[in-house]
């Protein structure tokens, strides 16, 4: 189990109320480790509240998990932080862009990757028509540097921009393993190497903050070893702080350093994976009890 | 050498409406055409050259007009444009014919575009709708006593002269137009315009339409019991008109020079020549094969005269001095000079009754 | 098959992969600057054409095959420029000022017309660009003191310093230069990080967002660079046909176009020329067609939109992929020419999904 | 105000014919999501099988109306049958171009039969030229017939969509075709059954349309007036197409009536285009967003 | 179990994306009333065997038999009229259809009413939310719901063999568990036959009676999973019940750092 140093210790509260510290002016003064803080989200979808009254914050460095029963909310939580719905109530504020902490509701839904925020999909969203190398390319997208007519005369500019990018976006290549992919069309991969490639199109934006949508679903065990290992060099090698909705408890205990169960739209319990484990709402909401596989057996007799 | 003439042949191009909302002219006036091409060819040759016809289809577009008269000029090398029809798609054909001298002859409208301003390779044959309009109009109002007079016309330059016409018609009396309405080429609704002229309460409408919206037009006013004077132009004087049309049409007016050869009162040569396109083409001819027939005719006159030696400049030497005589179709007799390229200037005016075109007034002349 | 060897990624961006694309482009470009000496004055005309519709179709490629943005009203733009390369010609303005005039007038008509493509979407967006095609229309037809109405306009013909460059063959080597200019420029674009985003778009629009692409920003870039060619491609038609009226770029026009870059192949930029001899050739090949059957058959005036509409069939039964498709697969196979596979190109069962949901 | 109210009349009636073909594009669209471009020519080809009954074979009107109904339908069967088919499942928008393509050939193969295809011929209907007077307004017969057949055909259609288990089945394969084949859904018997009733629904609004406008082989381009009919109403709402196209027709008729020249042909557009600026996606249709 | 006679047997399949060979000549056996599973790595081509099985893709050789008729390359509605039907990856919910049309449609092969409005109220007893959600537009649930729906169709057609994707897809522990309970539960009550295919092999294994395993599109190994959950390899790679052994807490591909 690895733990980034320096945050292990960890102030466990559900919800954020009594997370509240002791603030004197306004957001700013809020812990300087906190990347990204979440207060009394709600988004209510026609008769669905969907979130309601979610607060948390995630810290720079950390691997911050939310988990929870499907429908909670997770995935919308990511919506409303990547801006893809805005929320009823409530503001997330970003605390990665120099002092000044800003609200993302003020940001364009395209102006987030530029923030340094990056994220996976839970059902895959990646570039069909276009290959593995084309994919990562395009997540470069925010680092651009050249204009539309130097790129329509392809000036040498634009051609070390390009080699330049290439050569980050090898590297990510390299350190998930895509080699063999890197000119495969993404419509033909199987399922796992896809989420891969999602994880590696965030990770070619350089993000300061990355948004896990269940990055081990659809992966076996030894895959999901690989994720585990990947999400820690992430986190410990490259310093990029994870948000993390992962189902897999394994993976979830391994890697996460914080972790926030979720119920129904609102927060049920927050601390360590192993204090949320055994927190009762959470093992009735979420996990179920037994835990011995022995009784979908057949028994002898049938 | 002109191009388009060769020992043994020459080459005649033409573009029609084989496929567009006109197409109902453009294969009659191309049967027409061949028909005569092919009786030449049957019983003689032009010096010694017979006629080749080379037909392409416009659809009434101008666009395609000029693609196919830079295939005819450019690849089929014609010598000569004969009976293209249709106001705009000449107008967009003619530079590109006129740049490889090729003569624009007889196109079929009477727009006065067709031989104004006066140029070397331009020959018209028909009274401008400009004059049928303007010469008819005033003796209609007359008649009727008309009091509002009303205009629907094709949005382009085919309409405008029909328009135009109405405009100096109306002025000779001290009257002017009391609602303008126009539709565009190819258009099949016709209800807006109809329900304005009812609602401006003319008397008289002089139609600046061809086939469909000739009938569409006062299809749409008889039903909304709107019943004033109609009056088209030549553009109009078609039986398609009172056989699609039905009885709605009876009673509309147009102008017109040559007459549509009813075969029950027709003469003996043209119950022969009519017998001969029916056997040939197996429909009855209409005033669009007249058209064709004629302009062939016309064009072999004018090419005999010009001898053997035929090029462009020896043609247009023959043609402006030459003279028509009226033929068994029944149009006037038209002449020809450097400076005259408008045979004809006469035209007449008919009526439907009972189904049919009837002459109502003799040639009248500007 | 040719197998690469890369070492270094430049190797990747550049626009010729071996020596053997040098070569046969080398030879193309050859014989289309002999093209004037060689090919009567007729067929010379015609390749001025493939040329022109070629430029069109570039940009349509664009937006069509690249961004995934299906525009009906691709005319309009063509219009645009058409006239106002008519106007400034005929004006007096020399020709370079006056393309150049057309491009940037066709780019901020498309800039227009882009708008409502930030809102909506498949077949929304194809009305709406189908309505602002008939719109375009019918100002052209309405607009009568600068346009010429409905009768149409007589374009000048085109002026370079003082000389008259309106002649087949001088026409035709601008256009060849216009052409590959484009081209170019387009293949530049398309290698570097706005054709990516363009792509992007076509494929996920969320996650393009969530890469940080703006979405509005280059859906309006698209559909400007895309009308700009088909202005310039306009501008030079308008001198080409010497003459235009507003029913040129109607609907029907906008649907050539479009099956243009189908035909052709969408997403490749060959297919824009593909598509182009094809729309040109079509009609040529069916008229010499002609002659060879029953005059009942051959002189009927629908044979043209019949044989047409079922060459159009034809090709998407049998070759969805378009002209470049089966190029590609002719190419293989005179690559692997003994060990062709039969199976290799058999298509596979496919499966739609809602496109509603994009 | 009479004016206004004889203005109203016929832009319903005109808007009905709108609808009435919108409701052919939005029943495919619906059915198979793609659209078909061959509507209009479908038309055309219902009016002259009429015609053909009636004028060439000498069958009474309703003989003929069964008879091109049922002729069309098959022919819409048939024409899945041998061109949809094949390439089912291919990205929608290369059913698009068939479509655009069945059109060409309808067109040329219509025009290409000697003596009648480039002719306009007008379709003997019984109630041809009558029109019922109500005080001073007067009503057409023919326009009268489209209304109530469109409301009729627009009904009918809306439940088969709604409530019978076919109608969610052609849905259901629109929006997932793999899905559909994994429920057991006959996603191509569907595709045929669904392209017949175009068929016969074109045919209808052919009939209804031959006596107005005439039977001729372009009479088909009316169907891209209807496009933005089935827009404004919503495209994939059948009542939409109906209210899309009653839009359409009345502005249509106003703006023929006050405004200068030109503007009754754009007027439609002008609509759409708003409409799509106001409400992207008409008055009838969802707003659709794809959960991630 | 080895004793019933045979609802589904490939022989020798071998199915290709175009060039590309996802299975080569797979070979198996699915007997009646029993639990199937085939376990294999990312890409070793399960989900490539249950298409062909389902005929949405034809294989380029071998032969498909389900209970005794040869169903190899026929349409897959004519598959799935015969009795099968398959929970896709991904679940494939027709997004813009109610849920409960959603369901019906699950039941389109069925003609009995009452039967069908029986099972949809076992579905919705199953997953509650369901019933919550009946009139909302299937597209808008969750990642997790649409799973639920997913399999949930396939309760609704009533099939005598179910070909189940990795139904675990996105699912919460608890629910997982809940969901192996309902497949064993169909398995013994109505006598389906069931094929698994799952990447929680540690669940499969368990609820499953009979096991392949599946690389690079080759059958490598089968046996009854009894015997399989004791295998070492199976313990180690799919199980990852192998503590401290060759891979352990350590990877096994030392990577280079970057940046
Ligand atoms: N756009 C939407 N419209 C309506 N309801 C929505 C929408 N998006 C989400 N919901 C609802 O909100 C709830 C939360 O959904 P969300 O996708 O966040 O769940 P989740 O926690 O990610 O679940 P899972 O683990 O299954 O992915 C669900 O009940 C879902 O149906
Ligand atoms: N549409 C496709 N086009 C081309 N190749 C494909 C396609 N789908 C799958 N493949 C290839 O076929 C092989 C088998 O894929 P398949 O999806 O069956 O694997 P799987 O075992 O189900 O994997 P996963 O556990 O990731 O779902 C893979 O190598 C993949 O690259
Ligand atoms: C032959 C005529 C009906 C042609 C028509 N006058 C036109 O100019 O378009
Ligand atoms: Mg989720
Ligand atoms: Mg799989």
């Amino acid at each position: 189990m690895t733990t980034a140093p320096g945050l292990a210790t960890l102030s466990a509260a559900p919800g954020a109320q009594a997370q509240a510290r002791p603030t004197s002016g306004g957001p700013a003064a809020v812990n300087a480790d906190v990347l990204l803080s979440a207060r009394e989200l709600s988004v209510r979808f026609g008769g669905v509240l969907a979130v309601n009254k979610v607060s948390f914050e995630v810290r720079r460095g950390e691997v911050f998990t939310l988990i929870g029963p499907n429908g909670a909310g997770k995935t919308t939580v990511f919506n409303l932080i990547s801006r893809i719905y805005t929320p009823t109530t409530g503001e997330i504020l970003w605390h990665g862009g120099g002092d000044a902490p800003t609200a993302l509701t003020a940001h364009a839904p395209h102006e987030i990757a530029a923030l340094g925020i990056a994220r996976t999909f839970q059902n895959i969203e990646l570039f069909e028509h276009a290959t593995v190398l084309h994919n990562l390319l395009i997540g470069r997208h925010t680092h651009r540097c050249t204009g539309f007519w130097r790129e329509v005369f392809f000036t040498p500019g634009t051609r070390r921009a390009e080699i330049e990018a290439r050569e980050k976006v090898e590297r990510v290549i390299e350190l998930l393993d895509l080699q063999h992919h890197r000119d495969a069309m993404v419509a033909g991969l199987p399922y796992g190497v896809r989420k891969v490639v999602e994880l590696a199109r965030a990770l070619c934006t350089e993000p300061k903050l990355l948004l896990l949508d269940e990055p081990s679903s659809g992966l076996n065990v030894e895959e999901t070893a690989d994720m585990a290992f990947w999400i820690q060099d992430i986190q410990q090698e490259l310093g990029i702080s994870v948000l993390m909705v992962e189902h897999d408890m394994s993976l979830v205990s391994k890697v996460s350093d914080r972790v926030l169960a979720m119920n129904m739209g609102e927060a049920l319990a927050s601390g360590t994976p192993r204090e949320v484990q055994s927190d009762a709402r959470v093992v009735e909401a979420y996990l179920g009890a037994v835990d011995d596989l022995s009784s979908l057996r057949r028994r002898p007799h049938e | 050498q002109s191009q388009g003439v060769t020992k043994d042949e020459i080459r005649i191009g033409t573009i029609q409406d084989l496929s567009g909302p006109l197409a109902g002219y453009g294969k009659q006036a191309r049967n027409g055409m061949q028909l005569r091409v092919d009786e030449l060819n049957e019983q003689g040759d032009v010096n010694g050259r017979k006629l080749k016809l080379f037909v392409e289809d416009s659809g009434y577009d101008p666009k395609k007009a000029v693609l196919a008269a830079q295939k005819l000029v450019n690849q089929d090398k014609i010598f000569i444009m004969a009976g293209h029809l249709g106001t705009a798609q000449n107008m967009a054909a003619m530079p590109v014919q006129f740049e490889k001298n090729v003569v624009n002859f007889f196109p079929i409208t009477a727009a006065r575009e067709m031989y104004e301003p006066l140029h070397r390779l331009k020959y018209s044959f028909a009274a401008t709708y400009y004059d049928q309009i303007r010469l008819a109009l005033p003796k209609m109002i007359k008649d009727k006593g008309a009091k509002k007079v009303c205009t629907i016309y094709q949005d382009d330059e085919f309409g405008l002269e029909v328009e135009r016409g109405a405009e100096a018609g109306l002025k000779t009396v001290g009257m002017e137009l009391t609602e303008k309405t126009s539709y565009k080429r190819g258009a099949t609704d016709f209800s807006s315009q109809v329900a304005k002229m009812k609602a401006a309460n003319c008397d008289l409408v002089v139609l600046g339409t061809i086939i469909r919206e000739t009938i569409g037009t006062v299809g749409e006013a008889r039903k909304t019991g709107f019943n004033p004077v109609f009056l088209g132009s030549s553009a109009a004087y078609t039986d398609l008109i009172h056989k699609l049309g039905g009885k709605a049409m009876d009673g509309i007016y147009a102008t017109h020079t040559a007459q549509h050869p009813y075969l029950d009162e027709a003469s003996q040569p043209l119950r022969f020549w009519a017998n001969k396109y029916k056997t040939k083409f197996n429909e009855d001819p209409t005033v669009f094969s007249v058209y064709g027939y004629s302009i062939i005719d016309a064009f072999i006159k004018a090419a005999q005269k010009a001898g053997p030696n035929l090029t462009t400049d020896s043609f247009v030497k023959a043609m402006d001095t030459m003279t028509f005589e009226p033929d068994m179709f029944g149009a006037p007799k038209s002449t020809y000079t450097a400076t005259k390229r408008l045979g004809n200037d006469q035209s007449r005016l008919s009526q439907i009754v009972d189904g049919k075109w009837k002459v109502v007034s003799d040639y009248v002349a500007p | 098959m040719r197998f690469i060897f890369k070492t270094s990624y430049a190797q990747d961006i550049a626009l010729a992969r071996h020596g053997g694309h040098v070569f046969w482009y080398g030879l193309l470009g050859a014989a289309l600057i002999a093209a004037p000496w060689v090919l009567p004055e007729y067929w010379l005309a015609q390749l001025t054409f493939v040329l022109i519709y070629g430029i069109v179709g570039l940009g349509l490629m664009l937006l069509a095959g690249f961004t995934g943005q299906f525009s009906i009203g691709h005319a309009a733009f063509l219009g645009t420029g058409a006239y106002t390369q008519a106007v400034l010609a005929n004006a007096g303005v020399p020709f370079p000022l006056a393309l150049g005039a057309a491009a940037a007038l066709s780019a901020a008509v498309g800039v227009v017309v882009g708008l409502p493509a930030l809102r909506v979407k498949g077949i929304y967006l194809g009305i709406a660009t189908l309505a602002f095609g008939f719109i375009v229309e019918e100002v052209f037809a309405r607009w009568e003191r600068v346009t010429g109405g409905n009768s149409g306009l007589h374009v000048n013909s085109p002026q370079l310093f003082g000389l008259d460059i309106g002649s087949s063959e001088n026409f035709y080597v601008v256009c060849l230069l216009i052409a590959v200019l484009c081209t170019f420029a387009i293949l530049n674009l398309l290698r570097s990080p706005t054709g990516r985003a363009f792509v992007a778009i076509r494929d996920s629009e969320i996650s393009a967002q969530s890469m940080g692409i703006h979405l509005a920003r280059y859906k309006t870039m698209s559909f400007a660079i895309s009308a700009a060619l088909a202005g310039l491609g306009g501008a030079l038609y308008a001198h080409k046909l010497s003459f235009i009226a507003p029913d040129q770029f109607n609907i029907v026009q906008s649907i050539d176009l479009l099956l243009m870059v189908v035909i052709g192949g969408l997403g490749s930029v060959h297919g824009a020329f593909l598509g182009a001899i094809f729309l040109i050739a079509m009609p040529q090949l069916i008229s010499l067609g002609k002659d060879w059957l029953p005059p009942a058959i051959g002189q009927a005036p629908g044979l043209q939109g019949l044989v047409y509409g079922l060459v159009l069939i034809g090709f998407v039964l049998f070759e969805p992929l378009g002209l470049y498709g089966r190029w590609l697969k002719v190419r293989t196979y005179l690559q692997l020419f003994p060990f062709y596979r039969r199976g290799l190109f058999r298509r596979q069962k496919a499966f739609t999904k809602s496109d509603r949901l994009r | 105000m009479l004016q206004i109210l004889q203005l109203l009349l016929s832009g319903i009636a005109q808007g009905c014919i709108y609808g009435l073909i919108a409701l052919g594009f939005v029943l495919i669209y619906k059915a198979t999501e793609t659209v078909s471009f061959a509507q209009g020519e479908l038309m055309m080809l219902g009016a002259f099988c009429a015609f053909a009954a009636m004028s060439l074979v000498g069958l009474p009107f309703w003989g003929a109306a069964l008879l091109a109904i049922a002729a069309m339908a098959a022919f819409g069967v048939l024409l899945e049958l041998v061109v949809i088919r094949p390439i089912l499942g291919q990205p929608q928008f290369s059913i698009v171009m068939l479509t655009i393509g069945i059109g060409y050939v309808a067109r040329g193969l219509i025009t290409m039969i000697p003596a009648i295809g480039t002719d306009t011929h007008s379709l003997p209907v019984p109630y041809k030229d009558e029109i019922w007077k109500l005080g001073a307004l007067v009503v057409n017969v023919e326009q009268a017939v489209i209304v109530g057949a469109t409301a009729v055909l627009c009904g009918l259609l809306y439940a088969m969509f709604r409530y019978s288990k076919l109608g969610i089945a052609m849905q259901a394969a629109s929006q997932n075709q793999l899905a559909a084949y994994y429920m057991g859904i006959p996603v191509k018997r569907l595709n045929g059954l669904v392209w017949g009733l175009a068929a016969a629904v074109a045919a209808i609004a052919g009939m209804l349309l031959g006596p107005i406008t005439f039977v001729h082989a372009n009479m088909g381009f009316i169907g891209l007036k209807a496009f933005p009919a089935a827009v404004v109403g919503g495209f994939g709402s059948l009542p939409g197409a109906i209210v899309g196209g009653l839009v359409i027709g009345i502005v249509e008729s106003f703006a023929g009536f006050y405004l200068p020249d030109g503007f009754k042909d754009t007027a439609p557009y002008i609509v759409v285009l708003v409409m799509l600026m106001v409400r992207p996606n008409g008055l009838f249709g969802e707003k659709l967003r794809k959960k991630v | 179990m080895n004793d019933g006679d045979t609802v589904l047997q490939l022989l020798n399949v071998e199915s290709a994306y175009g060039p590309i060979k996802a299975i080569r000549g797979v070979s198996l056996k699915v007997r009646q009333g029993e639990i199937a599973t085939v376990l294999g790595a990312n890409g070793a081509g399960k989900t490539t065997i249950l298409k062909t099985i389902s005929g949405i893709i034809d294989p380029r050789k071998g032969s498909i038999e389900f209970e005794g008729r040869n169903i190899t390359a026929q349409d897959p509605a004519q598959i799935v009229q015969q009795g099968l039907c398959h929970v896709p990856e991904g679940r494939e919910v027709f997004p813009l259809l109610s849920v409960r049309d959603n369901l019906l449609m699950g039941a389109y092969t069925r003609s009995d009413r009452d039967g069908v409005a029986r099972d949809i109220e076992t579905v919705y007893g199953y997953f509650p939310i369901l019933r919550e959600r009946a009139a909302q537009h299937a597209g808008l649930l969750s990642g997790g719901q649409q799973q639920m729906l997913a399999i949930s169709r396939a309760i609704m057609a009533a099939p005598r063999l179910i070909l189940l994707d990795e139904p675990s897809l996105g699912i919460s522990p608890k629910l997982t568990r809940e969901i192996f309970e309902i497949v064993v539960r169909i398995n013994r009550e109505r006598g389906t036959t069931i094929l698994l295919v799952e990447q929680n092999a540690n669940m499969a294994l368990n609820a499953a009676d009979y096991g392949y395993v599946l690389e690079n599109g080759r059958i490598v190994m089968e046996d009854s999973c009894e015997r399989l959950r004791e295998k070492e390899d199976i313990k180690e790679f799919y199980l990852g019940l192998k503590d401290e052994g060759v891979r352990g807490e350590r990877r096994w591909k030392k990577k280079k750092t970057w940046r």
